[in-house]
């Protein structure tokens, strides 16, 4: 156990995502913070690291038809399908409210598309706003046209990136798909696409079924799973893609206590996100901001960074 | 309108928990914070364990507040029901995230109105019917429910509301039959300014076409799946006219003109 | 609800995987169960509708250095990494007890090996003894040559097929790996190369962390996740398999009670296999036969297989 | 050697729980099958929560059976001793698998023999102690722990064995040390036919080296992470000089002379 400084010392939280620095590796996840409004009334937005904002479109979308969620052990499947107002309403309700209730968090908006095209219309119309870092969301399994279908080769992934990026100076994060065979050779073509980094996972492919009714529980048969269940799938996803890439790492999946996110820095990520558990408890995501500025007094770590990739293992 | 109070994150402590009729419990939770702002028609949506396997909180309507507690009428359904009707009084393992959603409102200057319960359908109005019985205005509950042994709350409604109508569906206790020819006899003879009602989606429907017909305003509480229960994650859509509405935020409580029906919508258990 | 027989009558729980017929649906599977000896203190083993050994290689593996499992949330991770003691002396201890001691349950051999010609090996010296069908495991990620890298390619699997098919008449069942893109595209390559069934899901690969000490949980670092946690991952693969094939899917994953198997049943599985819950309940595998016999008497269906992908989904 | 009972799935139900040292529980069950069978260094495989996301059993020694009644001595770690930790009496949520393993044993001829426990190592040796009084084995007890909070099940020691040493780490009750001090000094004086030691694993391995060359046959009882603890999984290895071997079945009580000492076998909170 490294001790860098004397516990009870106070830690540098701080972490870079490219050009961006984040005051603690903690964000809320894509998805299920919403623009962070409902959350105000439990935490202070301002605590965090970075929110990331729910998907969105060059268009409205109205999302998949209910039942949209279903509960499953230690996790839960959604099918919610992006549903959001359009990059135009997006700017003047979400971005206008974040500019006004939480200047000092970076907003990191979450952007879908059916087509390479509609990723570079939204980025395009999100120039002239107040907006810190776009996140690629090239790995929905909620949406029949694009979404996930771009995540997983490495072609169509990288080909998204390359048209994106010479619209905007940046931070282009994609954030990739758990479904895959081999999540670092996705990452790889990205990163050489020109990504400032990639966030990982999204939601495992999954489904549930109402046996007595004979149904399946969602309107739409499948759904993303998330929650603690698939943490240990995450976890060594991290490690994969880190041990790929040179660019930093966001790592989610199942992360609901500090601790938990410590083992994501661990395996290599350089900032985490909170998802699942902002629904199991609205201040989870700052519990996670505190517990991990707790854990780094108590194991004397001096700077955050000093836990990613630090992980210890046999040779 | 209702003006919500700012919920929030609180622990409670269970001060009792027992059955009330068959399959449904009553739990009693110290929860001070809430029960201080909580309006007729919100909920709180109630973590009911400390273990990871059932990673979603449970809505449950407030039934009852009383100084620092509120009440919660609940039917054991699936396992997170059954957890909650395990826990003992004193047990301070559960929290809660509450008042949450839109609750009943008075119309301007209404002075008559009709509550229909369905089932346990009569546990998110048993403020409404206090609160109206305080500010005057004079209630009649139509109450239904499927056996004499599955009617809850009937106690409340006597005391606080002017007339209770019972009707079940193999006539063990009130008329024989569905609430809803109490209804329609009660529309011919009676005028309401206001209908609320609550009950299996079904129920509900047969209300909301008599009350239209009766040209009364009706309101009514919907149930959809939940996960945040605070607006996030858009889980719980209503198809309304005005496109799809929350029933965490914008809800539960809906102008029953605004509500486009929609079976898909509706929970698995209901 | 199909209501084709009343409550009450005995309903038919035979199904067929190919030429085998079982007396009902419900297998233990592989690996969770060794040869079923060390269960038969816990249940009456010819109640079930087999028993799938754990993988049998030509000669003695060690298997994985400890610690070898995790616990993770609703899941457990192993890396025991297919430690056996060879075909010659599974023959000679876990078949003769098997024969000896249960006689009527068919015993379905799940062959490991290192490259194509140790599966060829494997069936070749079991051709003699009685079996009943064999399992061909190309998703164990737990060892570092063979193994899953046989099942996470259309071609490589289909290989291992092509090797074993001339050899044997007996059933031939490949296991999937669902650590992959396009499992339905892998079981079409086995059931173009001759496979008569295939069964899924084998682990999801995942990993845990012990963040205090900054180590990996299990000495090799990454496991199978198995357990509750990944059933809904594993319905959507049965799901999407047995609509990309015809011959017979055996599914599992997480499956712990009666109505779980309906689950995989509706989805278009012809048999489940009951795996970790036979370590949190010993007589699981038995609780799933009598509980699905309860469930078709409750539901008043005649014959289980009019279970098997009788899933109602909307146009 | 002990002749191992059938094992069964058995639901138990709780009849005391009792802080009875720092971070230590005694947890008395109902157990009639497993308490008329069990013998000394067997260990049962019990489910501490109905919830699924702990999903594995944890094993714990029986430390003694009376009548229809199994105790188990257990150390608060993590979340399943933590839920095991608030069972109430009457709690009939669990079930165990047992008895399980390989217990101690007696040499053929011993009429002396040396009991050493580290800390919770006293849980697995209860059972063995009474049932050497019993069959008029003098026995002496070296116990040894942190501190003097955290002694357990001294009582039991003083009461069936012919005497007891003890030693803490900070002095605080008996010796202030190590007990491997008291045992080097009973070795040298005193001569013993068979050792059992229970207790951390740097501890066991220092009285197993103190033994071999008293040249006194030793037993140990190993901890390793288990999932079936029935022999079916593979989980539990134990390196011995003939090979791998199941900490479950063929353990977990080990002749001290094939015993591979591998750290990286270890359980994580050893
Ligand atoms: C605003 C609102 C108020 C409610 N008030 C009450 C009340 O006062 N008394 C009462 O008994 N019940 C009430 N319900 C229904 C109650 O939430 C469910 O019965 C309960 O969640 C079932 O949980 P379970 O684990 O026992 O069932 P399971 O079916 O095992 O639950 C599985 C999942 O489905 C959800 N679910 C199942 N049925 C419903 C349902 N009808 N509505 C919403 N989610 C459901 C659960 O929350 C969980 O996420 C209310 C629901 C809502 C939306
Ligand atoms: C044969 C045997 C007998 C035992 N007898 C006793 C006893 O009498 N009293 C007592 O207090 N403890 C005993 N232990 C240790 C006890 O099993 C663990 O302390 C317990 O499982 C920890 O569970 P947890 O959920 O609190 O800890 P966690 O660390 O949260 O558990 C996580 C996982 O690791 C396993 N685990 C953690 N520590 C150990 C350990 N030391 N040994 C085995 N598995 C572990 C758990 O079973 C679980 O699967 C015994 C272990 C074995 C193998
Ligand atoms: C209800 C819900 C909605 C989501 N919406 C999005 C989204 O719009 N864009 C996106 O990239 N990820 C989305 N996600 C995925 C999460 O951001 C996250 O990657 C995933 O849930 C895993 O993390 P968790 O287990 O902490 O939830 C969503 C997840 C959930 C549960
Ligand atoms: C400890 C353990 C050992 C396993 N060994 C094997 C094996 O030898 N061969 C194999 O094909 N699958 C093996 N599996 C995978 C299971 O057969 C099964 O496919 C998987 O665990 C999913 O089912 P479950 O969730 O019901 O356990 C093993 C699983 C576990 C947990
Ligand atoms: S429950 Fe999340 S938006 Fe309503
Ligand atoms: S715990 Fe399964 S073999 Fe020992």
């Amino acid at each position: 156990m490294t001790q860098s400084s004397r516990p009870g010392t106070s830690p540098d939280m701080r972490v870079r995502i490219g050009a961006l620095e984040l005051k603690n590796p903690v964000m809320a996840a894509s998805g299920t913070f919403a623009s962070g409004r409902e959350f105000a009334d439990f935490i202070d937005l301002s605590r965090l690291g970075a929110i990331v904002t729910k998907g969105v479109s060059p268009q409205a979308w109205a999302g998949n038809d209910s039942p949209r969620i279903a509960e499953t052990a230690s996790g839960m499947l959604n099918s919610i399908g992006l549903q959001n107002p359009g990059v135009e309403a997006f700017c003047a309700k979400d971005l206008a409210w974040l500019a006004e209730n939480a200047a000092d968090t970076p907003v990191i908006v979450n952007v879908s598309g059916h087509s390479q095209s509609q990723y570079a219309e939204v980025i395009e119309r999100l120039e002239s706003e107040r907006v810190d870092a776009y996140e690629l969301n090239i790995s929905c399994p909620n949406v029949d046209e694009g979404g996930m279908a771009f995540g997983t080769t490495c072609e169509a992934a990288a080909d998204v990136v390359t048209a994106c990026r010479p619209l905007t100076k940046r931070p282009l994060i994609v954030k990739l798909s758990p479904n895959v065979t081999d999540i670092a050779a996705i990452a790889q073509s990205v990163e050489a696409a020109g990504a400032d980094a990639v966030s990982l996972i999204n939601t495992l492919l999954g489904m549930a079924v109402d046996a007595s009714k004979r149904r399946p529980k969602l309107a739409r048969v499948v759904g993303g799973l998330s929650g603690p269940a698939i943490k240990p799938v995450a976890l060594r996803m991290v490690w994969q893609v880190a041990s790929a890439v040179t660019v930093p790492v966001i790592g989610m999946g199942g992360i609901v206590t500090a601790e938990d996110a410590v083992e994501f820095l661990l395996c290599g990520a350089t900032a985490v996100a909170v998802g699942t558990a902002n629904f199991m408890d609205p201040t989870a995501a700052i519990r996670v901001v505190d517990g991990l500025e707790g854990w780094c007094r108590h194991y004397g770590v001096a700077a955050v960074t000093e836990l990613v990739g630090a992980l210890e293992v046999d040779a | 309108m209702t003006h919500s109070a700012t919920p929030a994150l609180e622990r409670v402590t269970v001060l009792a928990n027992d059955r009330v009729a068959e399959g449904v419990g009553l739990i009693v939770l110290l929860a001070p914070r809430c029960a201080a702002s909580v309006r007729p028609g919100q909920f709180v949506h109630l973590r009911v364990t400390d273990a990871r396997d059932l990673i979603l909180r449970r809505p449950f309507s407030v039934h009852r507040a009383e100084g620092e507690t509120i009440e919660i009428l609940y039917q054991v359904l699936g396992e997170g029901t059954l957890r909650l009707a395990e826990k003992e009084p004193g047990d301070t393992s559960m929290d809660l995230v509450g008042p949450l959603g839109h609750g009943w409102w008075v119309p301007e200057g209404a002075v008559h109105a009709l509550i229909v319960t369905g089932g346990l359908g009569a546990a998110p109005l048993g403020m409404l019917a206090e609160q109206l019985a305080e500010s005057g205005i004079a209630a009649v509950t139509a109450m239904g429910a499927p056996t004499a042994s599955r009617l809850v709350a009937r106690d409340l409604y006597e005391s606080v509301t002017r007339r209770v109508e019972v009707a079940t569906d193999d006539g063990s206790a009130g008329e024989h039959g569905f609430v809803t020819a109490v209804t329609a006899r009660l529309f011919a003879v009676e005028r309401f300014d206001v209908v609320y009602t609550c009950g299996p989606e079904v129920m509900q429907r047969a209300i909301v076409a008599q009350a239209r017909e009766a040209g009364v305003p009706c309101q009514v509480s919907l149930e959809r799946l939940m996960a945040c229960g605070i607006g996030a994650c858009l889980s719980c859509v209503v198809t309304t006219t005005e496109g799809r509405k929350r029933a965490c935020v914008d809800g539960p409580v809906f102008d029953a003109g605004e509500v486009c029906w929609d079976d898909s919508e509706l929970p698995p258990r209901h």
